[in-house]
């Protein structure tokens, strides 16, 4: 009988105290989400999956010696995997429509006021006591407004650890909503006449410019923003690698194998974040808040960019490719597609809104590194 | 002591933002040049398209695409 | 001359001990083995070939510093390897015909009979001062019994590594030799009459039934057996990769890419358990006669129970299928196939064989989570 | 001592053999009833197949299942 | 205003020394060769990279903590990284016609002089006060003139990683310059009449030769020079996955992704060792030219051996293939082919080649034993 | 001092070649007598050489080749 007692002491069921319960439920949630609402699956079907392992009572998968935490420490802490993706992401990154217009990479500098003033929120509503968090926390909560996870969570992992799971989540989960998300402010905040703008052709862009682009993109962080170097470092390198031509098998290697084994691990990393003793607090329900409010606030200032532009350019810009700034790469510049088509059907932006979404991913890298250098 | 940090919060939106757009700024008079530069002199520079991939010629056009399209579904799901 | 003295000194051939000497041929035979005679190549040539370097006398591989030793800690010591090869394995395996017939996953249970018995045959002939077992090493070489290699590994990593190296040989070993250890006891258990039983077509599983089996797993063992959690929610994790249809990029890699590059680095790491001064003793043999009596007393086990059910069950299932539930997947499966064709070269068992095959897969997972929960 | 060893590895085996009985029985239930539900409220999930392999028509059916078949070859070998 | 200066104080213009500004015009240069010359695009565009990334000033990439100084670690430090790229390389090299004609491992022995005149000549220029090596160092330079990648890079981590990056660029870029550094020498050291030399057509060689092959080619190493085990085994092992048939999964992984993965890390790794400080020294400039001339000394000695070899045998050799026993695989067996071809436009050496082309890898590794044998 | 270094680098030259030259001269001979041996003693070892990958024959070989270099271009470059 002792023995039946041990087993059933060590029975989840018996162990279990409510949160575990509601972080199970969370992570089915999650799991929900990403097979049946198709929500970013690559990250939130590994991310519901490792909330339910570092929620299993008893099981300790997500503290020191569990092979979660073993995952966080090795691949999170150390900053690898947000970083390799960061290459991966650079190798699948085609700058033709940014490079054919580079003026809309100011669009993706205005998307980034997304990021700036959640974190002003943040602090805010802290001074208010609405909610307790320091000016690290609230930079890491304001990079969700990026629209870029691994940028978010290499952020987090350096300025607020202790809040990665949260924004993690809410970072892919806001990305996954941008077709929900941006569409009414998209049409709150432009006239329809502005929507139906037609944008003169892009012109062809030469291999030699896509080459030398990653270069100029890595210099020019080099020589102002070295705390952004890792994070557009490995990015351009990806890049580079992608469109030197001269080593295919790496840039293809990168962009599967790699991309995909690091995905897994990332995910299932994240999710040892999401243990109910820390994941069940208000600081969560606020970083949910704060994080849509960012990606509210990038799309308007994306828009109104495009506006302003609009006042001093001869060459207009329709103003619906101004949300893409906040980068959700590709699906903001699908978005603005859809929104233009729906006042003029023969009116494609998608290739013009490339251009402000990839800006954005390097706009929110920026960002970023600024964090980081006053900050960390 | 929280109006310290609020005021810490103003400074860095302040800068941050405006560091944001003086470099994405950069790139783009820097990239315009580049790009300007590029057609200027079309380099002669022997840049590699598809050259170590080797494929003999007697597989005609269609078949390539086909098959180009079926790798890619292979590999890009 | 000094220096000939020195290169002499520290030739292997100078510095051998008989020990190496043997191992060194036994690596070779591990080797032969997997290339002509095919015992389960994918482990066998990595673990005969790490077996070789870890006995070249002088190199010091496999101990501190060596590249096997650190490749052992990285991955073996961590828990990684093991539980990564399950996720792919997960990742590999079709449950719909265990869904199609649930009633199977009864003969995975009754096949794990092999582990315990053997774990009381190792603590009984230690009594009778045969061998030297204590209760985790018996619990370790009992799990052989469970024909399921990356179990096997994970489970002597935490109560036995001492006896690592002769548990994943004796493994794999007995898993390749599957064709020959079960067809002779299969005969011997059941009647001609028996063997020609015919079984109901398999129902169609929906894939929806096929994606909410592995949450359904994940739940039940995070409920019921944390211990079990780590084996069970890769393989769960790995299943539903693969059966949620939406992330069809990182399952690929799973089964491709991944489960291949741990393969490599999991043989060469058991590979250095297999030392010399460590394998060559009295034990290995014990475990190598002990795995072999799991083996045979799972399969009997498996068939008895498939007679038992044929008592109170009206859907007859032939009791060939019952040896299948020691695993081995999926060999196994295929013995039930072709012993049932010399009966009825009609009957075609594969396909049923396939869900005591899976289950098995389950029941040692089971199994081992209620050794490490008393034991570790 | 010795005794001891074995009366707790008698214990250990009659929990364990019962405990796998247990868990598996179980999961008979649950899977049979999950199945039933499944069968019974049909679900309408708008469940992935292949949606994320983008393949356009223009390529016969036959030289697809080549095609599928090779990379298969590649792939799983 | 504070802030701008300390946004200013953190910029990389205003921390940089003339020395980073150099070393990331060494970098651009690197890519440069990568991209445009083709020079070893596989590792010198990541190490170009690497190089610039490891110079911009401020972002600390390359020292405690930064992410290429943690790959460094990782993979080289360890031995990992070239082990692993070793059982890559064997997993991509074919014995065949080496087995056809073994004679021809004697030229892979005689290149092997280049080396160890090198050591000399930094020993002696070292005594005569021009550069400052000290005995292990004068080894791991003298290893360029193995013209092997992986084995400089896992000699110099052992014996000299201070100069590793140095050793690497050089060992990479003259194996790029084969086709300038080879040639006329070949045509100083042979008559017209010999490079007119047609040698035998290759027998054809079973599969259990090439399969029984790296298990001799192991066993012979572990008998005589265990020190040379790791590089030799790992590469006896890809080969033996290759070759034995029954792994092809493993191996086409080994031969892919694995081998893509490891060289991004490996890249990026040595270039965290061309730090300016590191790197911009006299001892880089000797190297440099060490390494040329022990390029050149190992294609002479090469050539001149397979004269020798024709005084005594009477199937004769042409002296051209002599020179593709420095290695630098397969570049020096087309180099033969190409010269051979300039003096009868009907007389193929390549396959001929290829045979000294493969034992100049065996023999470059046992050199690389031996150095570590005595030094390390 | 340093001739004493130096004295050390000409020891392990002529060591070192001469021990390169004895492993693979020894190589050569062992290499020697195994082909002779294989040869002699043919072998009956069931040896795979694909017979792992499955492919049906429904396949004409030309499309086979095709699809194989398409592979080819895939993995290798
Ligand atoms: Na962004
Ligand atoms: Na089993
Ligand atoms: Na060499």
């Amino acid at each position: 009988m002792e023995q039946f007692n041990i087993l059933w002491n060590n029975t989840g069921l018996y162990q279990m105290v409510w949160g575990q319960g509601l972080m199970l439920l969370v992570g089915i949630l999650l799991i929900y989400l990403a097979i049946v609402k198709k929500f970013e699956p690559l990250l939130l079907l590994p991310i519901g999956f490792g909330a339910i392992l570092s929620n299993i009572p008893g099981a300790n998968l997500a503290v020191d010696g569990g092979i979660l935490h073993l995952f966080y420490m090795v691949g999170i802490e150390s900053g690898a995997f947000p970083l390799i993706i960061f290459m991966g992401v650079g190798a699948l990154t085609d700058f033709g429509p940014l490079l054919a217009n580079p003026k809309t990479l100011i669009l993706g500098a205005a998307a980034q006021f997304g990021i700036f003033a959640t974190l002003l929120g943040a602090v805010g509503l802290s001074a208010l006591g609405v909610f307790d968090f320091n000016l690290k926390q609230a930079a890491a909560i304001g990079i969700i407004g990026g629209a870029d996870g691994p940028t978010s969570i290499y952020v987090a992992s350096i300025l607020a650890p202790e809040l990665l799971g949260a924004i993690a989540v809410a970072s892919y989960s806001y990305m996954a909503l941008v077709p929900l998300i941006q569409p009414p402010i998209m049409r709150a905040m432009t006239t329809e006449k502005e929507r139906q703008i037609k944008m003169v052709q892009l012109r062809e862009v030469s291999k030699t410019e896509k080459i030398i682009f990653p270069i100029i993109l890595l210099l020019l962080v080099a020589l102002l923003l070295p705390a952004a170097a890792p994070l557009l470092g490995m990015f351009a390198f990806g890049n580079l690698m992608k469109e030197s031509g001269v080593v295919n098998r790496l840039s293809d290697t990168t962009q599967n194998a790699l991309i995909n084994i690091v995905t897994i691990f990332l995910g299932l990393a994240v999710g040892s974040k999401l243990m109910a003793e820390k994941f069940l607090q208000l600081d969560t329900l606020g970083i949910l808040v704060l994080g849509l409010v960012a990606f509210a606030i990038g799309t308007t200032s994306g828009l109104l960019m495009a506006k302003l532009m609009n006042i001093f350019s001869k060459n207009k810009v329709n103003p619906l490719i101004g949300s893409a700034g906040v980068s959700a790469v590709p699906m903001a510049a699908r978005v603005s597609n859809k929104v233009g088509l729906e006042s003029d059907p023969h009116n494609f932006l998608l290739m013009h809104a490339m251009g402000p979404n990839v800006a954005g991913v390097i706009g929110s890298a920026i960002a970023a590194g600024i964090m980081i250098q006053f900050l960390a | 002591m929280d109006n310290n940090l609020l005021a810490e919060a103003i400074n860095l939106t302040l800068f941050g933002m405006g560091f944001v757009f003086v470099f994405l700024t950069l790139m783009v008079l820097v990239t315009t040049v580049m790009s300007l530069l590029v057609k200027r002199f079309q380099p002669n520079l022997n840049l590699a398209t598809t050259s170590n991939i080797e494929f003999s010629s007697d597989i005609d056009e269609k078949t390539e695409a086909i098959i180009k399209k079926a790798i890619k579904m292979h590999t890009k799901t």
